[in-house]
């Protein structure tokens, strides 16, 4: 069964000022698991957006089963068996759960009218599959970021097409959820014959589950249908980023004598946090380990006042404080939030990657009667973009125009340009390829060095424990437990499974 | 007449009322020898609108300027300026308020026109009884002298009639529509006499009584849109105060050209006086009730050509 | 599903219903008159053309878009509808026709040029607003059709056997029906809310933003025309005028309705409601005879006391969510 | 990277700016009079008024929001500097402060009422709208202030560069200067920017949305009484009808100017010079088209005719521009 259900050849695609695919070619087989990596900006949501009929490609033809197509709506790309989840949610926010999985083809009754006694019958069927509990007539606005994500696979799955396209499925996925999913696609690829593309950042996924790979490096094929079997991860990363990866590991540094920057004394909130207790200390490093919905982002949220503390007090630098409004949090208090919902919380996607970046140094770098040029802001950002080596054309790009991995790289910037003593970090390497990731880590590490106090909100484990000092572990909005960590994978992972599990 | 004088008849904004104008300046062309009287509607019912239009006629050679002014007071900078650029301007149908560089006010005293309807109607109703009053935009100066008007009207008929309404504001249809016969559910019981000043108010107001099929309630209206002339014919609506529409075209038209003429205003002149200004002449305001309702046009020829006649002797120095 | 307070409260129409009847009573106690049948038939009537604008402006706000243009093709239709029976003495179901196939026309034409010029609806419509409307005075030269037919004229203020319902009232509620259905039963109008909910979104879940956009604007050309064929039938006279005021209804009654005009958030019983608010409002003002030089603040006044009965209701609605959200 | 066209000819304002010139030629070849000194002289008092009216409107729809109570403010901040001068006899200049104040105040309670209540803009100021100048008309009883300080009202009247330019429309330029200053080149100017494009992410970053709302509502009143301030020199007294009936007359060149000039409705997009193009844009058409007789009733269907192939014309302007961008 080697026969090829979908192939593109020799494919071009250029956005104003970008070349975002030059002659790439893709080969995907019947039955199979197909990766496809590569750097943040490579080119692999624009592949991805071709194959469903989004983007047209400049040159280059796109065979399904052998022949070639034209898709021009994302319609066509359906009709011919082909579904996919963007990296991008796109649910409707108002729709139910329900009615989003078929919004494509509403179920009707017999006036022609939408029937939703039976759009929940059969959404329920697929949201079973997920095994996501959730009643088809929740709101999608009311799901946390991964429930949306499951409910776009589940939503892929129920148009039972032939090739299945994810790109980076599991962004926002716990690694439970993440295995369930892969079980299942193992399945279906087992049983219906269904040929599936994956796109991750994730290596261990990679390895995991695909049969073969295809790595773009700049819009070219770095390498093309390659046998998972031929390829290490060490191989692997050389293809995706040119060069070996660095593995950073924090030196667990014990900062007990360290001065007492931030506390939290029984603290209570008005969206049910209870009697959370935590301490933070100068250049430490504490990470905040929970499953998805175990309210950290909210808990984050309360100590920039957002959310309404309701009772237990806040100390920082050994002062009982109240924060009204992340801006005390930033000017006053010089603390700062990265949120994990770049586009809703923390990017201004119609603005360019200058003003986004800068957002928060404008008030700081201001002269005489506020004046800021570009130039000032420029002169103060520039050097993070380029050290975190965003792909962008000019710093005069709109932010919506970047590839998702460098779209989060900006809304990092913005918070190094900050320089906040305080910095509460969420979800910051979701989406991000390794070797940003990897930058990403060190610059942490280096920031706890130099003085920064981080508080670390992770879903991905491997991160936290090459990064935490001490890891609190959080379910329903209570600390459940903490671990201190010794940078041993097994033992620590282990003892942080042990607080979720009880 | 000369064939240099250029007269514009602006109105104050598209509107029935002064669709009689074209002629009126088209006539006035014929039979005066005049270069040119051309009507020119603003794009819409708006001062700036207005003024924009004067100017640009200005900057394409019109030398005389007859406009219905699109605010009392708010038109006389421009009259001020036009003058300065040696164009001599007249207030035609209704009056701008003096200090003003208009040459005079031809047209309707809007205040007196009020105070006579509700007089007609008061003695329709014999007398006593109470009345409700229609009106325009508050913002619009002549609204104040209306209501005053009504006001003076009743006062001076004693004790026995009272207003028990004044609905204002009502210049579209739809609202009118709703406020009139709104008014009509309320106190259509009570209210004996209606009075109305201004265009739409008057329309809907008669509409309204027609519709309910009472000729209790008296009205007098204002202008002369068919539907109003209709009730009075029915006998739904009591009178409506006409105006000259077609005089104050033909007439205005003359007068600048005379004026352009070098004929200037004899000190003399026996003006009336207006509560807006006292260089008035009145275009002929006439009371109509279904008696004359259908020979009214006539009755307005022949207004105008005595005005035409007697005017240079009365008022100008040529 | 059992109806409680709860799932009440996250209706939008809910806090407006509680407005309407509020203020019904509370008019009634100091002017018995207001239930008269009379007034009733009045109340009717306004609300009956001002329901259909209101619908008309709503779909387009359904897609994230204005219509400033309602008003002007409105006007264009009536004068249209109005002027073939006078001028080429067509019959009324011919003029009906051509009016309705106006209406379509224009709204066909707003839709196309957003979609194929991809410039924001609210500029063509602007644009389209000045030219409709100056077809109507380049037509009329602001002088109104007065020769309707009496069966215009009579189906425009006839009462339905003894009841105070109005004829005119018929059209209108047949129509808010069609659009509820529209909007919440079919995938038109699910498609319609999709697309004003996120256009990106939409795009990328393969619905066609030309057919979502240039549908909204056909329905909306055509309520528009409806409402000025039924104004026509009101004033019994094809006056230029008609549509001038309301733009600004329009949208009042929609967003009342807790209509968001980013889009992608509409209710057909709260839009109605909303108009109904209006309508009660400024026939108050004239029941309690007040002064016309304070109705227009009491005006205001009672537009933001309404929004704001509506806006507590949401607070109370979103304080019991806050609690309901973890575990 | 990428080989550029000069960075100016991607802009909204090149686009308008060459639509302009385009008809300036055509008017001035194909009518008489248009470039006589006296109706330029008229164009620019008209444009200049129009120009503000603009603005005004432009800093509130940059929150995303609209601000129809905007003529109102308009009209009440004319009246009330019409009974400062007047009827109190306050001299000129700390009058024009006290008008100046009046809008900023009236603007201020819009925006407050907004974020407080977190009603759409929309409604806030429709209704405010109605308060505002039903106040107005009740405290005034409709009646005008034309016994104004001679010195004020001359003001609209006098005529610069040898009779061609109204003083009116230096202060709209330097308006236009002022507002590109503060919102390219000061913090708060970026802030109130970045505030209306989406508010979740500025108040993250440490901005305080609702304080940069409620200034753009101020700023809005103030402009606004500017506007209403040139507009009172140019009629030569405070009249409650200069606006028209609930200050709607301000509402169409109000929007017709920043939305032309590339203003984004949903917020967070703004240009200045585009937002005084546009007013210049549609002021040309109209004189224009009054110059040339196109038969009395047609003047509104031909104005709405060009402006549609005006933003025709600039979006395929855009098209080219964005498509000849070559990738190296
Ligand atoms: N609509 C667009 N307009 C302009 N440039 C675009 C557009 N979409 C993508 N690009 C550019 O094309 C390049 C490839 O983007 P793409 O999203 O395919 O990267 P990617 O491989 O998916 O990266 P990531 O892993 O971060 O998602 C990037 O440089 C991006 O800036
Ligand atoms: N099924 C659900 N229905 C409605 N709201 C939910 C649901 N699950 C989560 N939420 C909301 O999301 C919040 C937690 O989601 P979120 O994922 O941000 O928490 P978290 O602990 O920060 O998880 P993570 O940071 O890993 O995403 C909850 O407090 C709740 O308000
Ligand atoms: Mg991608
Ligand atoms: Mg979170």
């Amino acid at each position: 069964m080697t026969e090829l259900c979908l192939e593109i050849n020799r494919a071009d695609k250029a956005f104003p000022g970008v070349q975002a695919l030059s002659k790439a070619n893709f080969k995907l087989k019947k039955g199979s698991i197909h990766a496809l990596l590569g750097e943040n900006g490579a080119g692999k949501s624009t592949l991805i957006k071709i194959i469903t009929g989004i983007h047209k490609q400049d040159h280059g033809d796109l065979l399904i089963n052998n022949s070639a197509r034209v898709l021009n709506t994302p319609n066509d790309a359906t009709l011919y068996g082909i579904s996919v989840v963007h990296q991008e949610r796109n649910l409707i926010r108002r729709f139910s759960v329900g009615e989003n999985l078929m919004l494509n083809n509403l179920p009707r009754n017999h006036f022609g009218l939408i029937d939703y006694k039976e759009i929940a019958i059969q959404s329920k069927k697929w949201l079973e599959i997920m095994d996501l509990n959730i009643d088809p007539a929740t709101l999608v606005s009311d799901l946390t970021v991964a429930k949306m994500q499951l409910c776009e696979i589940a939503k892929a799955l129920s148009l039972k097409s032939k090739i299945l396209l994810l790109d980076e499925p599991t962004s926002s996925l716990s690694p439970q959820e993440s295995e369930n999913l892969f079980l299942l696609l193992k399945k279906i690829v087992r049983d219906e014959g269904v040929s599936i593309v994956f796109v991750s950042h994730k290596l261990e996924e990679v390895f995991s589950i695909c049969d073969e790979v295809t790595v773009l490096r700049d819009g070219k094929n770095a390498c093309t249908s390659e046998k998972i079997e031929n390829l290490n991860r060490k191989k692997l990363v050389k293809l995706m980023i040119g060069r070996d990866e660095q593995i950073v590991r924090a030196k667990s540094q014990n900062s007990k004598n360290k001065n007492l920057v931030l506390k939290l004394n029984n603290v209570k909130s008005e969206i049910g946090h209870r009697d959370i207790n935590l301490e933070l200390h100068e250049s430490e490093i504490v990470g905040l380990y929970g499953l998805v919905g175990a309210g950290r982002t909210e808990l984050a949220k309360c100590l920039i006042g957002i959310e309404k503390i309701v009772s237990g007090d806040v100390e920082i630098n050994g002062l009982k404080q109240t924060i009204h409004s992340p801006k005390t949090a930033l000017e006053k208090f010089r603390i700062g939030y990265i949120s994990e919902d770049r586009k809703k919380e923390g990017l201004i996607l119609i603005h360019n990657v200058l003003d986004n970046s800068s957002i928060t140094v404008w008030s700081k770098i201001k002269k005489a009667f506020g004046y800021v040029t570009d130039g000032m802001i420029s002169m103060k950002v520039t050097p993070y973009i380029q050290q975190l080596e965003v792909k962008t054309p000019s710093n005069y790009q709109l932010i919506s125009n970047l590839s998702g991995g460098n779209q989060q790289k900006i809304s990092v910037v913005k918070w190094l340009a900050a320089g906040t003593d305080i910095l509460i970090i969420d979800e910051p390497t979701v989406g991000i390829d390794i070797k940003t990731k990897a930058y990403l880590h060190k610059l942490i590490i280096e920031l706890a060095e130099t003085g920064t106090s981080i508080i670390l909100i992770s879903s991905d484990m491997p991160e936290m424990i090459g990064l935490a000092d001490r890891i609190l572990v959080m379910k329903d909005f209570k600390i459940s437990g903490e671990v201190n960590n010794n940078h041993n994978y097994d033992k620590t992972s282990a003892a942080i499974m042990e607080y979720i599990h009880d | 007449g000369s064939s240099g004088t250029k007269v514009a008849l602006v109105p104050g904004g598209p509107h029935p009322y002064f669709a009689a104008w074209e002629k009126a300046g088209k006539d006035a062309v014929k039979d005066f020898g005049l270069g040119k009287a051309d009507y020119k509607v603003p794009a819409e019912w708006d001062l700036s609108q207005q003024n924009e239009l004067i100017e640009s006629l200005v900057g394409k050679g019109y030398n005389a300027v007859l406009v219905f002014p699109g605010d009392a007071v708010g038109t006389n900078k421009i009259l001020g300026e036009l003058d300065d650029a040696g164009i001599p301007t007249a207030a035609l149908a209704g009056c701008v308020e003096q200090p003003t560089k208009a040459k005079m006010c031809f047209g309707t005293d809007t205040g007196h026109s009020a105070y006579l309807g509700t007089k007609q109607l008061i003695k329709a109703m014999g007398g006593k009884g109470k009345i409700a009053h229609f009106t325009g935009f508050l913002v619009d100066p002549n609204t104040t002298l209306r209501i005053n008007a009504v006001e003076k009207a009743v006062a001076e008929a004693g004790g026995g009639v009272e207003i028990i309404q004044v609905i204002a504001d009502i210049d579209a249809y739809e609202p009118a529509d709703e406020k009139i016969n709104a008014f009509m559910a309320a106190q259509g019981g009570e209210v004996d006499g209606i009075v109305t000043t201004a265009w739409v108010p008057a329309v809907v107001a008669s509409q309204a009584l027609t519709n309910m099929g009472d000729k209790r309630i008296k009205m007098v209206g204002i202008d002369h849109d068919e539907v109003v002339l209709k009730a009075i014919k029915e006998g739904y609506v009591h009178g409506t105060m006409l105006q000259n529409p077609y005089g104050q075209g033909y007439i205005g038209s003359y007068v600048m050209d005379k004026i352009r003429g070098g004929c200037v205003f004899k000190a003399n002149a026996p003006w009336k006086s207006t509560a807006q200004t006292d260089q008035f002449i009145d275009s002929g305001t006439v009371f109509v009730d279904i008696t004359d309702v259908d020979t009214y046009v006539d009755a307005m020829r022949g207004i105008s050509l005595d005005i035409l006649k007697t005017f240079d002797g009365t008022y100008l120095d040529c | 599903m059992t109806i409680t307070l709860q799932t009440l409260l996250k209706k939008d129409w809910f806090g407006l219903l509680i407005v309407v009847i509020l203020s019904g009573i509370l008019i009634t106690l100091f002017k018995p008159a207001f239930l008269s049948s009379f007034n009733l038939y009045v109340l009717m009537v306004s609300t009956s053309y001002m329901l259909i604008i209101a619908l008309a402006q709503m779909i387009i706000i359904s897609i994230g878009q204005m219509n400033l243009s309602v008003g002007a093709i409105g006007g264009l239709v009536a004068i249209s509808f109005s002027g073939v029976m006078e001028v080429y003495h067509l019959s009324v179901p011919l003029a009906i026709f051509i009016g309705l196939a106006i209406g379509v026309i224009c709204g066909f034409l707003n839709g196309f040029i957003t979609v194929k010029s991809g410039i924001s609806a609210f500029i063509i419509t602007l644009a389209t607003l000045y030219i409709f409307k100056g077809i109507n005075l380049g037509i009329t030269e602001a002088e109104p059709f007065y020769e309707i037919p009496s069966a215009v004229k009579n189906f425009g203020n006839a009462k339905i056997g003894g009841t105070p319902i109005p004829y005119l009232i018929i059209i209108p509620i047949i129509i808010t029906v069609l659009m509820w259905v529209l909007m919440n039963r079919t995938e038109t109008g699910r498609h319609m809310l999709a697309y004003g909910n996120s256009v990106q979104s939409a795009e990328l879940l393969g619905i066609s933003s030309s057919k979502v956009v240039i549908t909204a604007h056909v329905i909306s050309g055509t309520l528009a025309a409806v409402a000025g064929m039924l104004v026509v039938c009101r004033l019994q006279l094809g006056t230029p005028n008609i549509g001038d005021s309301w733009l600004l209804p329009s949208f009042a009654a929609p967003v009342i309705g807790g209509a968001i005009l980013a889009g992608g958030k509409v209710d057909v019983i709260a839009t109605s409601l909303g108009v109904l608010i209006v309508a009660i409002i400024s026939q108050a003002l004239v029941i309690f005879k007040i002064d016309p030089f304070f109705v227009q603040i009491f005006l205001g006044l009672m537009i933001l006391l309404a929004v704001f009965i509506n806006r507590y209701r949401e607070y109370k609605q979103e304080a019991s969510r806050k609690v309901f959200t973890h575990d | 990277m990428t080989k550029k066209l000069p960075n100016f000819m991607f802009t909204n304002q090149f686009g308008l700016f060459c639509i302009v010139i385009i008809f300036v030629i055509i008017f001035s070849s194909i009518t008489d009079g248009f470039t006589s000194r006296f109706n330029i002289y008229a164009l620019s008092r008209v444009v200049a008024i129009d120009i503000m009216i603009g603005l005004a409107m432009m800093v509130v729809i940059l929150t995303g929001g609209l601000n129809l109570a905007l003529g109102a403010i308009g009209v009440c901040a004319a009246m009330f500097g019409g009974w400062c001068m007047e009827t109190m006899g306050i001299p000129v200049i700390p009058s024009i402060f006290l008008i100046l104040g009046m809008g900023s105040f009236l603007g201020y309670i819009n925006g407050v009422i907004t974020v407080k209540t977190g009603v759409h803009s929309f409604i806030v100021t429709l209704a405010t709208m109605s308060i505002y100048f039903g106040l107005m008309t009740m405290l005034t009883e409709a009646e005008a202030f034309r016994r104004l300080p001679a010195s004020f009202t001359d003001f609209g009247s006098i005529k610069l560069f040898n009779k061609y330019v109204s003083p009116l429309l230096i202060i709209s330029v330097t308006a236009c200067l002022t507002l590109f200053y503060l919102f390219k080149f000061t913090d708060i100017g970026r802030k109130l920017i970045a505030a209306g494009a989406n508010p979740d992410a500025a108040e993250l970053s440490g901005i305080s949305v609702n304080t940069m709302f409620i200034y753009c509502h101020m700023l809005s009143g103030f402009l606004g009484a500017v506007a209403a301030i040139m507009l009172t020199t140019r009629i030569g007294a405070a009249i409650p009808s200069m606006a028209g009936q609930l200050g709607m007359d301000w509402l169409l060149p109000a929007f017709l100017a920043p939305v032309i000039g590339g203003t984004l409705l949903s917020g967070g997009k703004l240009s200045v010079f585009g937002t005084m193009l546009g007013a210049i844009l549609v002021t040309l058409i109209t004189n224009g088209l009054y110059l040339i007789d196109v038969g009395e009733f047609w003047i509104r269907f031909f104005l709405g005719i060009i402006l549609l192939i005006a933003v025709i014309l600039d979006k395929t302007r855009e098209h080219f521009t964005l498509k000849s961008v070559i990738v190296s």
